[in-house]
């Protein structure tokens, strides 16, 4: 039953490769809407799966996977107009990619074998690779290559991070399933040296899929080459999926009593990220690359969250989900801001207020939301985790932390200011069509109402999620 | 040097030197090749019992890894007529003296920790890393996009090495899905390849260097 | 409590209406003002009733649940509601005011917007200042914040405006990030969001957590050097919130500072000192930019830097008192700054109001360029007379009363030896200081914009219609000659915020209070008999008297003109010299030569060294650090490979 | 309740004779014979007999300068122990408020210049409001001083009976520069030479003079007798400074008080014929002086209450 939720969007990819012409759009809504009410199914009802040595629901993979098809769904509608209104060539590619990108991210969130988990990762990259291409230039070209390559050899070493976890069992003559549920439970007998280095292969593996400095080196150029709706998806939910394979190892950590080693990894990497993101936010000239480095810093902020623990990792989960929301808004408003100004540049655009005012609110919004300005959930998330790293006691990283989140809002409202009110080079002549901001204002209108009122099972499920490693208050 | 799995461990080991000091690209394949397919068969020395699925499993893995694999980066080459230089960034003499050193330093590095199950193996480990970073080395000395791809599936057999020897609770099926990641990421590397060589007429990766800050 | 809630609802549901009825301008305005007057009077009535009870009143809490797992908590004590009266007088006149301010029919949806944050503003610094949690406060703060920056860039056209915003922006997030790092210090030791349970930490942490949180603040109330946003926002904004602005939000500033003080309860006289010095440095800086500047509402901007200054002068003497063991010298000091936060919220609002109408009816803001108003707006000039007379410190008006608090709190503790001396000395002297250079600051302003001639046809033929402008600064003139005859009142209301502060003072000494503003009502009625008597003879002197009208008396010039007035720039010019070394100016006149020269220019400018310095200072540093960090990301995959392999080597070596 | 009002009308009446002194002290140094002794009773009498001409460009504030500062003067008086009598009002903090009353006379003088549009008025307003400042941390940190040395903050505390006498006990010699403080404060408070010269025929180096130009009439009369009455009220502390005796009869109190102040005036009238005016840019040199000579006072007596 579980298994379900990602067959059906890979049977439906395989089949959009061979829908020519525009004759895949439809289907790509149609898989959304139908995997959101799946998503939604599951997490009502909490089914057992058919390999329940294979998969599992469990609480962090519920809420990704709800995180995920929410997006897609609505992403989907956007990707409508907007492959009306840009010219992509081979379109079934496009679809079916997409298509088989949201199977395997389903996979990722709902695998709970380690070995299974690597599969659907590196699938990820696999599947991803073609939309990153989309547009066929040689800066995609390159853009592709790096990703793929980059990730690989990231991936193959958290392969070898998943085995050396499989050596510590051995050693610590462990006997259990390769499992992540039963590997947490068993944690004690494992052998904490192998584990240790298990763990850190497994942080830069997947840590490079994440995007932790100084691994992030492909997200910049991925996620500026690719069209806007497979960055709002890159950026927004991929990205949590590799989170999800360290946060998961973190919980074997945890209950190994490891928990201090993986939480200073944790944290000394998150706040690389925040220093590297602010490196090049500052004198950064291309929006979708301004927004990609921000990706960068708010997964240094969560990993930051993670590794602090207590009210800290309540408040990584907090912006993990809300990242996703807005981050993947802001990319489909660059999606708009790229059909109306033509260029990718910042200097490219301005006076969005007067030009796209529909396409500004969000813009804006989107913005004040990812500094972590409410009513926008991160600044809720980001006050947890500063709070809980002052309770953990760290006083010299959370000095640094706020140091650098002061220096990226200063660079970050710069462009926003530049584009949203300096003059324009040139006159907008497109019309912001219902679909081009809706899916926007969607993505934004949740995250504003999770900062206020966040529905009781889901509470519950992040709590779930976080008490393993001593999250919560 | 008792064991047959030694013997041939030892032929990978040279393998690897080898290709670094190989400077076109067919023959570096063909070393990459025989590694795939010496790896593939180590499970089989390695005393596991020897199920009908892992006989199966095995030879499935040796023509994946040995054959497919190599087959197609060859192929991309065929189709698109690339010259046959790896254009190295460390010369193939300090490539040469770089891979002793690493096998010297794999050997004494393992020494470190007895596993269960292979202690008997005196070359197993050694291999895995020597695979591993001589991977690691070709993807950062070699400016050949191609070369780049080979060096990753040294990692990739190096890793694989390990796994094959250690994680006999690994059930086949999740292994096969793993080789399977492995053939499809070569093969798209594959289409990437000759994408670069269409749009930019050659596969030196110092063409790609246009993103930056 | 509930009537706290419903007038912001009263206020918000204002906000509200504008942006729905956006398509009919004057019904929008008409709805969205006459509903947020109404909700502030509400408040107002709230919080005046809430001080009207009588004795040590307990504070009224409210909660709810938010988050699941945590409360918005709500508390108004004697503080809060002394900062809410504050706040909603103000805002209530500015709504009115608005009315026909706002009048640029051709742009309703600004005007829409313009009036929906407005509403968020006012809400939101009220419910700062009830605030009764971390997770609370840092809400309304940011949503304050934020609301205020979409104020300050209603007229984005303008490249000023929108500097001054970005500027604006950046250091109300920055310092709002202050703040959550004094939080967070606070909720290190104390483990919980409640401010309740803040005394409990150690007195290091508490000099830390206070640091912090006065940075974070200071940057909000614009004390300096974290004023230098302070200028240039205010000018951007339409005049009302200007008034808003530098009448209460920056006093939320205040309010904080004031309220970590009582939540720490830390007896250091360090933390008073730091605070005083902070104060004497706003203060005399304050004014002495103000006088360098020659836009009015600039002007105004570094007069409320002086005025800052002021309050937090009254409150660090009062600081140190409580840190001395002078509970009279302590009260008075608090007193003094609390009342101060009235009276200047009144007259600043009243002046902001004034040059708003000035701004309306003549389009400009260069003083230089105007004059003779007075003639013609007989209403806007007799009120901003009494608001500069007032915000001089003057007797017999409000703004005198504050400062005659701090002054007697200074003296009290003026006794030789001891720690507190220095500081008194300094509060004193640097008090009389400010009060004369306010004194020139503010005549040459009156002089120069509304009395002598009219300097460019600018000013020539004006008027002041639109009797929701000049209702309000009526209102507030009143109030300024009011609470300067009359103080008693509300000297008792800044001595319930005063005990809110929890220092331990019970009713003791508020006969000293009463006697001290039963002074001051005799002293002012005192000169007012005088006066009216003076008045009663010069009639008298003046009967059947030839009284003609003629020309000025040039002294010798047979045709004296209008621009031969003695100019702003020039009657600042020689106190400025005085103060060259802090307030550096800028001059620039091409020399007159030849027999017969030809037009000649004079120009001058005065750097504030805050904003001077915060280029070299903080921000090239930054960006020559990070670019030096950018070559990480230069294409090349191999480095790239690289980095990972290094990641590994690291790590591996913490195994 | 009866004498101090006597005194104080008794101030106000002198007061414009006392400065005449000054006048008949420069014609002696001058070798002229100078006006008559009450010359300026005749000239308040002739403009209040007068009417007025006002500028188009004046509004109410000019009209209002005039009433405002003769107020603040009289205001003032009423709080000042004159001849050691007992002021009329005395309470804590008065002083404050007596010399902020002095401070809003100034501020609606300037305005009154300010209101003529005349550039010489401006000039003369500008240098008004600017010189007197440095005046004010004078007076404040004798207040200081004076309230250290009395523990108490009115006038009456330091003027009345012979409190000053207790002042010279507590502090000693140090006083002494605060008298001489005290006396460049009142030079240039009331604008005297060396900080400006009444009789100067040259509007540009004028301070208070240029500023009433365009007044006239009674309204010129006002702003003489004001500037009279702020005269006599400085001369009144310097003159208590230096005679702190209190003979206990109010007559006679009264006939050496006279004498006191005929000696103080008499001391700015040998100043004023001896020096020359300073240089406009010299004048907050010379007023910053009398806050050194303050401090230092301060300073010492801190170390003599140690």
């Amino acid at each position: 039953m579980v298994e379900l939720v990602f067959i059906v969007p890979l049977v439906a990819g395989a089949l959009a490769f061979f829908m020519l012409g525009r004759s895949g759009r439809p289907l790509l809504v149609l898989t959304g809407a139908v995997h959101l009410a799946l998503s939604v199914y599951l997490w009502v009802k909490r089914p057992e799966a058919l390999f329940p040595d294979y998969f599992g629901v469990t609480p962090e993979g519920l809420l990704s996977l709800i995180v995920i098809s929410l997006l897609f769904f609505l992403i989907s509608i956007y990707t409508q107009t907007y492959l009306a209104r840009s010219a992509i060539q081979s379109e079934n590619i496009f679809t079916g990619s997409m298509l088989l990108f949201l199977s395997t991210m389903t996979m990722v969130t709902l695998s709970d074998h380690i070995m299974v988990m690597w599969i659907a990762i590196e699938a990820t990259t696999l599947a991803s690779a073609p939309l990153i291409y989309t547009h066929r230039s040689a800066a995609s070209l390159e853009a592709t290559w790096k990703y793929v390559l980059i990730c690989s050899v990231g991936i193959a070493l958290a392969l070898l991070g998943s085995v050396l976890i499989t050596v510590a069992m051995d050693v610590g003559g462990v006997e259990s399933a390769l499992s992540f549920s039963s590997l947490t439970e068993k944690a004690r007998g494992l052998d904490p040296t192998w584990l240790k280095v298990g763990f850190v292969f497994i942080l830069v593996g997947y840590g490079t899929k994440m995007g932790l400095a100084p691994m992030h080196t492909w997200l910049p150029d991925a996620h500026s080459e690719a069209p806007s709706p497979a960055s709002a998806l890159l950026s927004g939910v991929l990205l949590n999926c590799a989170y999800l394979g360290i946060f998961k190892t973190h919980k074997i950590m945890v209950a190994a009593g490891l928990g201090g080693f993986s939480g200073m990894i944790l944290i000394v990497f998150g706040l690389l990220s925040i220093l590297a993101a602010a490196t090049f936010i500052l004198r950064q000239t291309e929006y979708k690359r301004l927004l990609a480095y921000s990706s960068i810093e708010n997964m240094g902020i969560i990993a930051f969250g993670t590794g602090v623990g207590g009210l800290g990792a309540y408040g990584a989960i907090l912006c993990l989900i809300h990242h996703s929301l807005i981050k993947s808004s802001l990319f489909l408003t660059s999606g708009n801001l790229l059909l109306g100004f033509g260029g990718r540049l910042i200097s490219d655009t301005g006076n969005l207020i007067k030009e796209m005012p529909r396409t500004f609110v969000a813009f804006f919004a989107g913005f004040a939301g990812i500094s972590g300005i409410p009513p926008f959930g991160i600044f809720i998330g980001e006050l947890f985790i500063i709070l809980g790293a002052f309770r953990a006691g760290h006083y010299v990283a959370v000095g640094l932390f706020l140091l650098s989140l002061c220096v990226i809002f200063g660079g970050f409202a710069h462009h926003a200011m530049r584009i949203s009110f300096e003059e324009s080079p040139k006159t907008v002549e497109m019309k912001e069509s219902i679909t081009l901001v809706w899916p926007q204002y969607g993505l934004l209108l949740t995250s504003l109402i999770l900062c206020f009122w966040i529905p009781d099972t889901l509470y519950q499920t992040i709590i779930q999620a976080v008490t393993i490693i001593g999250g919560g208050f | 040097m008792n064991q047959p799995a030694d013997a041939i461990l030892s032929l990978v080991l040279l393998s690897i030197l080898f290709s670094f000091g190989s400077s076109r690209l067919p023959s570096l394949i063909k070393a990459v090749a025989f590694q795939g397919i010496v790896v593939s068969l180590v499970p089989l020395f390695v005393g596991h019992e020897l199920t009908a699925g892992g006989v199966i499993f095995t030879q499935v893995t040796l023509l994946i890894r040995g054959i497919l694999i190599p087959l197609c980066i060859y192929m991309a080459i065929k189709k698109v007529r690339i010259r046959r230089e790896v254009e190295p960034i460390v010369g193939y003499h300090a490539s040469m003296l770089a891979g002793l050193a690493l096998i010297v330093a794999a050997i004494a590095f393992s020494r470190k920790f007895d596993l269960p199950g292979i202690g008997q193996y005196a070359l197993l480990l050694p291999t895995a890393i020597a695979l591993l970073v001589a991977g690691m080395f070709l993807l950062m000395a070699r400016r050949n996009a191609i070369a780049m791809v080979l060096g990753y599936i040294t990692m990739e057999n190096g890793i694989y090495l390990v796994g094959a020897t250690f994680s006999v609770r690994a059930q086949h099926i999740v292994e096969f899905g793993i080789l399977l990641d492995v053939l499809a990421g070569v093969m798209i590397m594959a289409v990437i390849l000759q994408n670069i060589k269409q749009t930019l007429d050659d596969v030196d990766t110092a063409l790609l260097r246009t993103l930056k800050e | 409590m509930e009537l706290f809630f419903l007038s912001l609802l009263l206020i918000f549901s204002g906000g509200a209406l504008a942006l729905i009825l956006q398509r009919f301008f004057t019904p929008m305005k008409a709805a969205a003002a006459l509903f947020i007057a109404a909700g502030c009077l509400l408040g107002l009535i709230h919080a005046g009733l809430w001080m009207a009870r009588s004795g040590e009143a307990a504070a009224t809490v409210y909660s709810i649940e938010y988050l699941n797992a945590f409360t918005l908590a709500f508390r108004i004590d004697g503080l809060s509601a002394f900062f809410l009266i504050a706040i909603h007088f103000v805002s209530m006149l500015a709504a009115v005011y608005s009315f026909h301010y706002m009048d640029h029919a051709e742009k309703p949806l600004a005007t829409a917007v313009n009036y929906f944050f407005f509403s968020l503003l006012v809400g939101s610094m009220a419910l700062v200042v009830a605030a009764d949690n971390m997770i609370t406060f840092m809400l309304a703060w940011e949503i304050m914040s934020l609301s205020s920056f979409f104020l300050v860039i209603h007229n984005p056209d303008a490249a000023e405006n929108r500097r001054a915003a970005y500027l604006y922006f950046v250091f109300s997030h920055v310092g709002a990030l202050f703040i959550l790092a004094a939080f967070g210090v606070m909720y290190g030791h104390a483990g919980s969001f409640a401010f309740a349970d803040m005394s409990a930490i150690p007195d290091s942490v508490k000099i830390l957590a206070f640091i912090f949180a006065f940075i974070g603040f200071g940057s909000k109330a614009g004390v300096f050097p974290f004023h230098v946003w302070l200028p240039h926002a205010h000018p951007a904004a339409p005049s009302h919130i200007s008034a808003v602005m530098s009448g209460v939000m920056i006093k939320t500033g205040i309010y904080g500072i004031l309220r970590i003080y009582a939540l720490l309860d830390c007896q250091r006289p360090l933390l008073g000192e730091i605070v005083l010095i902070a104060g004497i440095l706003s203060g005399v800086l304050g004014v002495v930019y103000a006088l360098g500047q020659h836009d009015i509402k600039r002007m105004l901007a570094y007069c409320s830097v002086e005025n800052i200054g002021i309050i937090l002068m009254g409150i660090g003497i009062g600081m140190i008192g409580a840190a001395a063991g002078k509970p009279m010298m302590a009260m008075l000091g608090f007193a003094g700054g609390l009342l101060h936060v009235l009276n200047h919220s009144i007259f600043k609002s009243l002046l902001f109001m004034g040059a708003g109408m000035v701004l309306r009816k003549t389009g400009r803001r260069t003083m230089d360029a105007l004059g003779g108003l007075m003639k013609n707006m007989k209403v806007t000039g007799t009120t901003f007379l009494v608001g500069s007379v007032a915000i001089s410190g003057l007797p017999p008006l409000n703004g005198f009363v504050s400062e005659f608090l701090i002054y007697i709190s200074g003296f009290s503790g003026a006794a030789p030896g001891g720690r507190a001396f220095v500081s008194c000395l300094a509060v004193i002297v640097s008090l009389a200081v400010i009060g004369g250079l306010a004194l020139a600051l503010f005549t040459k302003v009156m002089g120069v914009v509304f009395q002598g001639e009219p300097r460019t046809e600018a000013a020539q033929g004006v008027n002041e219609t639109g009797a929701a402008m000049r209702f309000p600064m009526m209102i507030l003139a009143g109030a300024c000659l009011a609470i300067g005859l009359f103080p008693v009142g509300f000297v008792m209301m800044a001595m319930k915020g005063v005990s809110a502060l929890g220092l331990g003072y019970d009713g003791s000494g508020m006969d000293v209070f009463i006697q001290l503003s039963a002074n001051i009502t005799r002293g002012g009625a005192v000169f007012f008999i005088v006066f009216f008597t003076i008045l009663a003879m010069r009639t008298v002197l003046y009967r059947d008297k030839t009284v003609s009208m003629g020309g000025t008396w040039g002294c010798g010039f047979t045709r004296p003109t209008p621009r031969m007035q003695y100019t702003a720039s020039s009657y600042a010019g020689s106190i400025l010299e005085f103060f060259r070394p802090v307030a550096p100016l800028h001059e620039t006149h091409p020399p007159i030569r030849g027999r017969f020269p030809d037009r000649t220019h004079y120009h001058s400018h005065v750097d504030d060294i805050a904003e001077k310095g915060m280029t070299p200072g903080v921000v090239r540093p930054v960006l020559f650090l990070f670019d030096k960090l950018r070559w990480i990301q230069h294409g090349d995959i191999h480095l790239y490979i690289g980095y990972i392999l290094l990641a590994i080597v690291a790590l591996l070596f913490f195994v | 309740m009866i004498k101090p009002i006597l005194f104080w009308l008794l101030a106000m009446l002198t007061a414009p004779f006392f400065s005449a002194v000054i006048l008949k002290v420069k014609a002696f140094f001058g070798g002229k014979k100078g006006p008559p002794i009450l010359i300026n009773y005749y000239t308040l009498f002739k403009l209040f007999q007068k009417g007025s001409v006002y500028s188009h460009s004046t509004t109410f504030i000019f009209k209002m300068g005039p009433m405002i500062s003769l107020g603040a003067a009289v205001t003032a008086l009423l709080f000042l122990p004159i001849a050691g009598q007992p002021p009329m009002f005395s309470w804590h903090g008065d002083v404050i408020l007596v010399l902020y009353l002095l401070g809003l006379g100034r501020f609606f003088t300037i305005a009154a210049a300010m209101d003529t549009a005349s550039p010489f008025e401006g000039m003369g307003a500008a240098r008004e409001a600017y010189f007197p400042i440095i005046c004010e941390a004078t007076l404040f940190l004798t207040l200081i001083l004076f309230f250290m040395l009395s523990g108490e903050l009115r006038l009456s505390a330091y003027f009345f009976g012979n409190e000053p006498l207790q002042l010279w006990r507590a502090a000693g010699a140090p006083l002494l520069f605060v008298v001489i403080a005290l006396f460049i404060v009142l030079l240039t408070e009331n604008t005297r030479v060396p900080v400006d010269d009444p009789a100067t025929h040259l509007e540009l180096t004028m301070i208070h003079e240029v500023m009433v130009l365009d007044h006239s009439g009674p309204d010129l009369g006002m702003i003489e007798l004001g500037s009279y009455l702020k005269l006599f009220f400085y001369s009144t502390i310097v003159a208590r400074l230096i005679w702190p005796y209190d003979m206990g009869n109010a007559f006679v109190d009264g006939a050496l008080f006279a004498v006191a102040m005929l000696a103080v005036y008499g001391v700015v009238g040998v100043t004023e014929s001896v020096m020359a005016r300073y240089r406009m840019d010299k004048v907050p040199k010379f007023v910053l002086t009398s806050f050194a000579l303050v401090f230092f006072a301060t300073i010492i007596t801190l170390e003599f209450m140690k």
